[in-house]
């Protein structure tokens, strides 16, 4: 019988539902609002059977047209893949239940395909290990996310569309110009394969390549000064799509720059060159979100301050950094998504993204504005939710390297965390303690928002107090990381 | 002005720092190294005669599922910009065809453009092509089509249909590669057959087909969309 | 045994939850709740009196064991926090009444429950990183509790946050060095890693610590948001503030300077005055001016709420002047006087929020001759009053004189002339106190005014007498500060139930003597005064002003500006705001940022590009220069 | 080498475009650039000299003479991304004209900070 723990199903099914999005408008429109959901609850299965083969042999690798790696394209799904793929799944299947009550705009089966197609396209930028197939699924997920950012068709969201369009659109072929200085240095498009053959390059040839590689992933992964365009298209795309960009999919950008700069290009000058950006990006976005009026800017430049957090983390180039990192994205995946889907549904109801209007909003619409808090606090890194033991983790790695450097950096994060708290603080009292000036109809979300919001949130609140198998689960794919299990294994394995 | 100096200096930087990378890897030098592989093995395990074809189909087949699903993300994304609604798509009915010539030129040359399509996505194991330029080349009849009877309509559920239908069957075929015992996304699980004939290399030309299906729909789409927005909504703000 | 440890720390949690679930029910079933287990958690607390247990693990994170602790002095922090939140929750529930929106209610009674616990916790903690988490949840949980609706009280809870997360984010780079030492957190590793650590790095972890318990603990230059958050929050919070919350300031510096690093140890690595370690030194100087400017600042308010909040600024002040002094009379006297400071500004803040309750307003000059509708709450104003100047028999008067011996013991004359003047100081801002609020001239519309109800009473009534209690027994907190100082290494104080006995080196006090003869000499006084009427009793307004008669709506007494005079004396003093200094600096950084901003984020498509021409140039540029940019 | 130097030209050019042209269709056209200079790069990396087209249309053609394939199939896929993305490129300076009624991106800026 089939294998079901296969990583290419992760990508194939949701595929597969695309196009039977495609296929049943012609017969049913309603059709198209539940396939998604099916499709992600499918991968979260995947998903999960992967779980037991993956700490078995702490990688699995799937081929592809029955030929070995090197000539072939291959799928591999090691711990910090899975710990994504993961991640991207639940998201996906949350959210699609969330757009079933979201969405009532025209032609929503385009809507539901392409989103489905934003998910797949992040699931296969997370687990391929090839060059040029990161590539095409780099340009799956932005072709997927142009559309669905313009998808109101009003004046910011076709202008934010566009700019999206064309930032993403230099970068896919910078990136392209990046892939391609490898393959013409190795012939080959592997990732593993070209780590192999590209080691006698030197450090200034490979910089070139690695420095284009990076601007055309740094677009998508809205690292400083690359990330204009993110500020503009989160606001404009509707929630639930806001919600797997800001959730996931800088995420996923930033996840492929790891994973590259950790195979390919492990060099220490380079962590120090990406540590600046990391910085920056931090430093940036929070201090752009205190200025914001319009909520989901201000959840949009914060999505910003997190992934320099995260690539902070990252560039620490230490296993406990890495731990950290990883932590911080689970912390700012689960919580921003969550983030995004209530600030939605309250958008739906209040009528309006400038945040006056959230006035008084925490007395009407109550089990909405509880998970917002959670969300809030869990970003600020306040105990006892999960954010506290990312941030712990991740300061605490830092100082491990005593220099003037980290100390500095830490200083950095700390006080970028005050101001993150600062218009976190601000939002929050306005809604709970702030009182309306005129009564307004505003009612509880409908169910069918809420219940996304409500599994996300308990997502939340059991990681936050029973955080020990993130934990750890994060450590061993930190440590895998930093021992370069994943080449090894995929040596022995794949048979490379 | 400075701003222009500037960014071409910029720019003759980022130039000159190519140019020093790509000296070390000149220009006619072969660089293959799976590339030879695919030269020396590429007939035998897969019997298609144009190895670029059996690249882009089999070895590296699940690029070319990433890049049908970007361009039907594409023509989504453009369904969904330029979505107009049911009543306003009438008007088109009203619009009247431009020039007797382009009428009849295009009514007779519309099949054989058809035909040409049709025979470059079959033969793409063979000789140049595939999929894709033959799905363009149907697609580009369509638009003569369009030029010549601005009133005609395709039938979008039918075309969503067809796209949806040529997705499927690349992606079923290509799940049936898991039940092989290679168990392995798009394994070629038909027989190669004889080099050079049409019922060749097992499972390329099919999926070929269902691309060169699949992309003539897409571009038909496309096409369909922008002259919707052309002429149903010309002049609106 | 070692479970209950646990059990104590998830009583108020645990009691929080069910407060909500219990108020969707019915609101007494949700006071109930409240009282109860607040009254369980005391009762547990009780249970660890004068017992000591190291390290009980109940976690551990990445690889730092989590342990909880108890030990003598913990437990004195625990008698505060518990005894005092009880009270202010049987305070509350009358208090609370005046909210009509019940959901606010249940979370007013959820925050307070989940502040307590998260006292308790840190209290009860046994490594950094356990203080560190109950630290923050305490801030989070604390700024729900003093902002409950209002401008006003929006901004002072928003100032208190964000101050208190900057002093927990110094905090935690300490932790943070602290962990990259020893890679764990219990307190006995850290002292231990401490004591062979160099110099340098002793002093930023104990500076950075230091800096985040100062913001708790309202040390000036760090206490501008404590007057603000004290007088906003509503009345029965404010005691639990004032009495409670800034002592587990005091509590980290007292862990910190004694339990991580010993007095040797500090004296070792850095120069002394007065043979004290010149950061003590500091902290004592520090702790000297608070006391003083915060008392001038107390003498100058209209806002009753505002004048005890200063107050306690000033009050700290002496808790953390006799913690640094490091010898034991000091640090027993600063422990004993933040037990003190608890009981009566806690009693002065509901015996305020009694009148609040009443009149509902808390401005003095719109009050006052409340004497003859609210006599309790007036006694007990007074006892309160006569504590927090340090007056005896009652309480204050002998932790302050601890903390006096102390400073002359080291013969540190400056800091014992300011400690003298906040004293003084004290003596005219309770008067005011007590003058606008209950003396003087009743105004007409609180001719009605009823004393408050009995359960707003009896927490008011348990604090007054325990001011006396402690007064004339100490030797009943010396008890427990005395054998909790045994372990962190310090000589033992000879005392006993009345005071200190003759003979030792420590001088000597006995409250009873004291008191006897003030009661005497008050007899005395009363008597004649009783016998030998001088005087004349006259009707309030059986008086004149300018040749016209008097009518109640005329205000004849001063209650606007009381001090009007001696404020112009201290007028350059008061003018030198260090919350100026502040704002200066967050305005420039808000106006860096609002430019800066402006100036990336155009909203031009060219400039986008052109940073990733930018970005990628650089990149060239090094390439170019043959990989050396940095 | 002057396959190399074109692509570097057309990618400078289209860079060029996208910074300094204030027209939509003009940036779209750069972006074109950019991908087409990027296409003539990838084919030109495949090149072997005196190679032919990697098709074996007869029996007995000599593998070793050809030129690489892969290149030319990463060409093939690159060509349709890059027509995709045009495509909604074309379709958003559409709308955008409707919007705001200018092509100039100057004006274009109702986002901003």
């Amino acid at each position: 019988m089939v294998n079901l723990a296969n990583p290419i199903l992760l990508i194939v099914i949701p595929l597969l539902f695309v196009f039977l999005i495609a296929f049943s408008s012609a017969f049913s429109k309603s059709a198209a609002k539940y396939l998604p959901i099916i499709a992600f609850g499918i991968n979260v299965v995947v998903a999960m059977l992967l779980v037991p083969e993956v700490l078995k042999n702490g990688l699995v690798l799937s081929t592809t047209a029955g030929f070995k790696p090197p000539i072939a394209i291959d799928m591999i799904v090691d711990k910090l893949a899975l710990f994504l793929v993961i991640i991207a799944s639940v998201l996906g299947f949350v959210v699609s239940i969330y757009n079933v009550a979201y969405i009532d705009e025209e032609p929503e089966e385009k809507f539901y395909a392409l989103f489905t197609l934003l998910i797949t396209g992040i699931i296969w930028m997370i687990i391929t290990g090839d060059l040029f197939n990161l590539f095409v699924a780099f340009e799956v997920t932005s072709i997927a996310a142009f559309g669905l950012v313009g998808f109101h068709r009003d004046k910011g969201s076709v202008e934010a569309g566009f700019k999206y369009l064309v930032m993403g659109a230099i970068g896919g072929s910078l990136l392209l110009v990046g892939i391609i200085m490898l393959y013409a240095a190795t012939g080959t498009l592997n990732i593993i394969d070209v780590a192999q053959k590209s080691a006698e390059l030197t450090f200034q040839q490979k910089f070139l390549a690695y420095a284009l590689i990076f601007v055309g992933l740094g677009i998508e992964g809205a690292l400083f000064p690359l990330n204009a365009w993110l500020p503009d298209a989160h606001p404009a795309a509707p929630s639930s799509v806001s919600s797997i960009l800001s959730g996931i999919m800088t995420t996923a950008a930033i996840y492929a720059i790891i994973r590259i700069t950790n195979i390919i290009f492990d060099y220490n000058q380079i962590y120090l060159f990406l540590m600046f950006f990391a910085l920056l990006t931090l430093i940036f976005g929070e201090i752009a979100a205190y200025y914001q009026k319009d909520i989901k800017r201000m959840l949009a430049y914060s999505t910003i301050g997190q992934t320099g957090l995260f690539f902070f983390a990252f560039t620490i180039h230490s296993t406990n950094g890495l731990q950290g990192a990883f932590l911080q994205i689970i912390n700012h995946s689960v919580s921003k998504s969550m983030l995004f889907l209530v600030v939605g549904a309250m958008i739906v109801q209040v009528g309006s993204r400038n945040i006056e209007d959230f006035v008084g909003l925490g007395r009407k619409m109550k089990v909405s504005s509880f998970f917002l808090a959670i969300g809030m606090f869990s970003l600020m890194g306040m105990p006892p939710f999960f954010g506290f033991w990312s941030k712990l983790k991740i300061i605490f790695a830092a100082l491990q390297h005593s220099n003037a450097l980290m100390i500095g950096s830490v200083v950095i994060i700390l006080l970028m965390s005050v101001v993150e708290g600062a218009y976190f603080f601000k939002l929050l009292q306005m809604m709970f303690f702030g009182k309306a000036e005129q009564d307004r109809e505003i009612k509880e979300a409908s169910f069918g928002m809420l219940v996304p919001v409500v599994i996300l949130g308990f997502i939340l609140l059991f990681i936050s107090f029973y955080p020990t198998p993130v934990l750890d689960f994060a450590h061993q794919a930190a440590s895998d990381l930093m021992n370069k299990n994943y080449i090894n294994l995929a040596l022995k394995l794949g048979g490379l | 002005m400075i701003r222009k100096i500037v960014y071409s200096i910029f720019l003759a930087t980022i130039v000159l720092s190519l140019v020093m990378f790509f000296a070390a890897f000149p220009f006619g030098q072969n660089k293959m190294s799976v590339g030879e592989y695919y030269l020396n093995h590429g007939v035998a395990q897969t019997g298609a005669s144009n190895i670029v074809t059996s690249v882009v189909v089999d070895y590296r087949g699940f690029d070319t599922l990433g890049e049908v699903s970007v361009l039907f993300g594409a023509a989504a994304g453009v369904a969904i910009l330029f979505f107009v609604l049911g009543e306003n798509r009438r008007k088109r009915r009203e619009q009247v065809a431009p020039n007797f010539i382009v009428r009849v030129g295009s009514r007779i040359i519309f099949p054989f453009i058809l035909l040409f399509g049709t025979y470059i996505f079959i033969h793409g194991h063979l000789t140049p092509g595939g999929g894709f330029q033959g799905g363009a080349i149907i697609a580009s009849g369509f638009l003569l089509l369009y030029l010549a009877y601005p009133g005609t309509t395709v039938n979008r559920s039918r075309l969503s249909m067809v796209e949806g239908l040529a997705g499927i069957t690349f992606i079923v075929l290509g799940l049936y590669g898991l039940l092989m015992p290679e168990s392995s996304f798009l394994y070629n699980f038909l027989p190669k057959g004889e080099l050079n004939a049409l019922l060749s290399s097992g499972i390329l030309p099919i999926i070929y087909i269902a691309i060169g299906f699949k992309v003539a729909a897409e571009f038909a789409g496309i096409i369909d969309d922008m002259m919707c927005e052309v002429i149903c909504r010309g002049g609106e703000k | 045994m070692n479970m209950s440890l646990e059990l104590l720390l998830a009583t108020p949690f645990i009691g929080g939850l069910l407060t909500y679930i219990g108020g969707k029910v019915h609101r007494w079933v949700r006071n109930l709740i409240a009282v109860l287990f607040s009254l369980a958690t005391v009762g547990e607390m009780a249970m660890y009196y004068n017992t000591t247990f190291k390290g009980v693990v109940w976690g551990s994170l990445f690889g730092s064991n989590l342990v909880l602790q108890t030990n003598p002095i913990t437990w004195l922090f625990l008698f505060i926090v518990t005894a005092i939140s009880l009270l202010v929750i049987v305070f509350s529930i009358d208090d609370m009444k005046k909210e009509e929106d019940e959901i606010v209610l249940d979370s007013y009674y959820m925050q307070l429950l989940f502040v307590e616990g998260a006292m308790v916790g840190i209290v009860l903690a046994g490594d950094l990183i356990t203080f560190f988490m109950f630290w923050e949840i305490m801030s989070w949980t604390s700024y729900f509790l003093i902002v409950h609706g209002g401008k006003k009280s929006m901004a002072a809870g928003y100032k208190y946050i964000i101050m208190s997360v900057i002093g927990a984010y110094a905090m935690f780079i300490a932790i943070a060095m602290l962990y990259a030492k020893t890679h764990s957190l219990v307190y006995s590793d850290v002292a231990l890693a401490l004591s062979q650590a160099s110099p340098s790095f002793i002093i930023w972890t104990v500076v950075l610590l230091s800096v985040g318990f100062f913001v708790k603990a309202a040390v000036m230059p760090l206490h501008t948001w404590l007057p603000d958050a004290h007088s906003e929050a509503p009345s029965p919070v404010s005691p639990l503030l004032s009495g409670v919350l800034i002592k587990m300031g005091a509590y980290g510096l007292f862990i910190v300077f004694y339990g991580l690093l010993s007095v040797n140890l500090a004296k070792n690595i850095m120069p002394s005055v007065f043979s004290t370690p010149i950061l003590l030194y500091i902290i004592q100087w520090l702790a000297a001016l608070s006391i003083v400017l915060a008392t001038f600042l107390a003498i100058m308010q209209e806002d009753a709420k505002r004048l005890l909040a200063y107050s306690s600024v000033s009050q700290i002040g002496y808790v953390v002047l006799g913690l640094a002094t490091g010898t034991s009379l000091g640090v027993a006297g600063g422990l004993f006087h933040a037990l003190n400071h608890a009981i009566f500004k806690g009693l002065l803040f509901l015996a305020v929020g009694a009148v609040i309750y009443r009149t509902g307003t808390r401005n003095m000059s719109e009050l006052g001759g409340l004497v003859k509708k609210m006599p309790f709450t007036f006694t007990a104003l007074l006892l309160g009053i006569i504590a927090l100047a340090g007056v005896p028999p009652l309480n204050g008067f002998v932790s302050k004189w601890m903390i006096y011996e102390a400073l002359i013991q080291k013969k540190e004359v400056f800091l014992l002339i300011m400690a003298f003047v906040g004293s003084t100081g004290a003596f005219l801002y309770v008067y005011r106190l007590i003058h606008s609020l209950f003396l003087g001239q009743l105004p007409e519309k609180y001719e009605n005014v009823k004393d408050v109800p009995i359960l707003m009473q009896i927490p008011i009534w348990i604090l007054a007498l325990s001011t006396i209690v402690y007064g004339i027994f100490p030797g009943l907190a010396m008890d427990v500060i005395v054998k909790g100082m045994k372990l962190f290494g310090f000589t033992p104080i000879a005392y006993n139930l009345f005071g200190f006995p003759e003979g030792t080196a420590m001088g000597s006090l006995t409250v009873i003597n004291i008191a006897a003869v003030l009661m005497t000499a008050f007899v005395a006084v009363f008597i004649i005064f009783i016998l030998f009427p001088k005087t004349r009793q006259v009707s309030q307004y059986d008086n004149y002003a300018s040749g016209q008669e008097l009518t109640p709506d005329f205000k004849y007494n001063y209650s606007f500006g009381f001090y009007m005079s001696f404020g112009r004396v201290i007028k350059p003093i008061l003018s030198m705001s260090i919350e100026r200094v502040y704002n200066y600096w967050i305005d420039a950084f808000k106006i860096f940022g609002d430019y800066y901003m402006r100036r990336i984020y155009t909203g031009n498509l060219e400039t986008y590009n052109s940073y990733i021409v930018i970005v990628v140039t650089i990149a060239a540029a090094a390439v170019l220069l043959g990989g050396k940019l940095w | 080498m002057s396959y190399y130097l074109g692509s570097f030209l057309l990618i400078a050019i289209g860079l060029y475009t996208v910074i300094i042209k204030k027209n939509l269709i003009k940036i779209v056209i750069g972006l074109n650039f950019i991908a087409s200079g990027v296409n003539l790069l990838i084919v030109s990396i495949g090149y072997v000299k005196n190679g032919t087209a990697p098709i074996f249309s007869k029996i007995g053609i000599n593998p070793s003479a050809m030129v690489d394939p892969i290149p030319q199939a990463l060409t093939l896929t690159a060509i349709v991304i890059d027509a995709s993305e045009l495509a909604l490129a074309v379709a958003f300076v559409v709308l955008l004209y409707r919007h705001y009624g200018t092509l100039d991106i100057k004006k274009i800026r109702s986002l901003k900070w």
